[in-house]
């Protein structure tokens, strides 16, 4: 068993302190990676805290721009990075706070193409993205490479969390939603709003549950967290089913979905959108 | 007759379907027709004789029915599919997937608390 | 009424969209003032979020420096900023998201003596403090103010947050805690530890309830969230009593507290502790 | 004799009076002394004859004389103070705060969820 630094033992000292953390939970984090997917809302926090707490590995894959609508809320970005790719504008904050990480930016487009390749490198992966096809293709590439999912999403004043795929016998995203929700009820955070702090909060608990995950720290038994800005109480736990056995996706029966990449994202969810804010 | 209250509480957007209500209290009849038919059976008439109806103990695929002819304000068919909800809609009973629960036959019981969600997409 | 510069409507368009936010939402975040007591664990996250979401004057008030060791959670600071005034490090990173905030780095120690004349120009008081003596200190000052006292706080992996002096009859923190607990069964950060993404949780939830006290989005019914990592649910809310008229501090009996300048909070609370990581 | 089943739950630190255990279910007699006295009364001798024992139903004064005697494992003036909670202690009764239910004078149902948190300072 390897050791740590010595200044990583000041760095990260307060959380090696923990019950049930100590030097192997930070060689656990230390040696693990972890795929981030989406430097926007929910990406930015995850990130940060991942970063601060000493992954030794971290995948950004995002494809977009940094916009200066992004900054009431994606506050890894910053005035000076507008323009940036914002995998490049992630990777630059966190080694400003950590000049140690390993961070692997990856500026082009998650499709059914790469995503498999993409993600294989990585222990977790964490669905910080903003639109229902790309939650679909990571939901399925989780399955195929049995990983488990970290899964946010927020809008106006609400948000989600779940680990998808979790364990052995925890349900996948197509388990529970094997159709998306139709498209008038749903709308971008361009077209219904976002307020940024909700993204903060569950893309803070995204970086706690991929913490757990690594370090051991989880109970494995599969939740849906529901969280409500002005609703009280604000947070909802559910729990929730085991894996589908007729899922299309992780399920043993025979209504496979296919190869990934044979499978068309956009038409599974009802079309192309006027426009997508990734 | 012997009625149950419930708590109905809605997410993900759903609650748009709803008059956007977040949640409700609401009292269904103990016992239902078993076709989930939520308004009286109109009174006999010398053509059509009272036929006997059919009962059940109120369970969720009923309560969906009463949702649908009482509180649904718009656009039936993003709830409601096939005598269930869509697919694309997450039931939790008393915090439970109701999927543990035996989803649709559920037989309710008084303060039962049932949520209904959509996903979220954004982020 | 005034309006936002156009530049605004694009950097907050997705918050101002939002219903029951809008134009009026903004310019009430514009024109508020916000005292954030602690750049720390709870204060780094909630500044971001209040920066990002416009506030229109921040003060961050810290007397202590960067360290290595807070680096893991204190997520504004970096490794080039180690040494610095934690208050101005802070305002760094900051105008750096948004250079058109107003912020008030105070790097002077909050006492007894000059908590009431610091605090009197802000609105809304963020208690991101870790210690008990600056807690009870905060909730008089936050009485005689007349303000409302979002209180966060974090230690393992727990949390609690609770807005006192809420509105005309919220409990003060006097109310609930007119004793402090043992020093036995407390401890800091630095002894007991603390998982960082806690803090993070604690203090987007005390951005948060700053944003929706200022934007007339809260409920005003006094609660208390508990927060445990490793728990299953996560997440618990309380309904808290109103205030005490008994209460020594908020009261509306004789047993008063006298002058907040002559109280010595550190003796109430137990005396010194050997090492207070602030 | 009757009990009442109870969950008990600590958060802020208490739980290492409670042998670091965040959480504890238990039964409790339904009917117990006036006096909080948790063990069975002595049987009677010759020199001292049972004298009636003053019963109530059980509040949540009982139970924390109860968790003191049966569950407490060390600094018993950390948790009790004057036959209550010492003041840095806040209790819940269902997700309520105890004084909007009558503090130690609430009596306890079956199912009742009670907590016990200590404040934290840390940030
Ligand atoms: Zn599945
Ligand atoms: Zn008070």
């Amino acid at each position: 068993m390897s050791t740590l630094p010595l200044e990583d033992y000041k760095r990260y000292g307060r959380q090696m302190i923990l019950d049930g953390f100590g030097l192997p939970g930070q060689l656990k984090l230390q040696r693990a990676s972890v795929a981030v997917v989406g430097a926007g809302g929910l990406g930015c926090p995850a990130l940060q805290y991942l970063g601060a707490a000493g992954i030794g590995r971290i995948g950004i894959i995002d494809h977009d721009r940094v916009e200066l609508s992004n900054l009431s809320r994606q506050i890894l970005h910053n005035e000076e990075t507008v323009g940036m790719y914002k995998a490049d504008s992630a990777t630059q904050a966190l080694k400003r706070l950590n000049s140690h990480l390993t961070v692997d930016a990856i500026t082009t487009a998650l499709t059914a193409e790469n995503a498999l390749s993409l993600l294989a490198p990585y222990d977790v992966i964490l669905d910080c993205t903003d639109n229902a096809p790309t939650r679909y293709l990571l939901s399925d590439t989780a399955v195929a490479l049995k990983k488990p999912l970290v899964s946010g999403a927020a809008q106006k004043y609400e948000g989600q969390l779940c680990v998808y795929n979790l364990g052995p016998d925890g349900p996948c995203y197509r388990c529970l939603f094997p159709k998306p929700p139709a498209q008038d009820t749903v709308g971008t955070c361009e077209e219904t709003g976002i307020l940024g702090v909700v993204t903060g909060i569950i893309g803070d608990m995204q970086a706690l549950e991929t913490i757990r995950l690594i370090t051991g720290l989880h109970d494995y038994k599969p939740s849906l967290l529901m969280f409500s800005a002005l609703s009280s109480p604000q947070f909802k736990n559910f729990k929730l089913r085991t894996r589908n056995v007729k899922c299309a996706a992780c399920g043993t029966a025979e209504q496979r979905l296919g190869e990934i990449k044979d499978i068309d994202y956009v038409q599974f969810c009802g079309g192309p959108r006027p426009d997508w804010e990734r | 007759m012997s009625t149950i209250s419930l708590k109905i509480e809605f997410g993900g957007g759903l609650e748009l379907l709803f008059a956007n209500q977040r949640s409700y209290s609401l009292s269904i009849p103990a016992i239902v027709p078993t076709n989930n038919r939520t308004t009286p059976t109109p009174p006999p008439t010398p053509d059509q004789p009272q036929e006997p109806v059919e009962t059940k103990p109120a369970d969720v695929t009923y309560l969906i029915h009463h949702m649908r002819d009482h509180l649904l304000k718009e656009r039936e068919e993003l709830f409601i599919e096939d005598d269930t909800v869509r697919p694309g809609i997450l039931v939790l009973i008393n915090d439970v997937d109701w999927e543990l629960e035996g989803e649709g036959e559920y037989v309710l019981k008084d303060g039962d608390e049932v949520v209904f969600i959509s996903t979220l997409h954004g982020g």
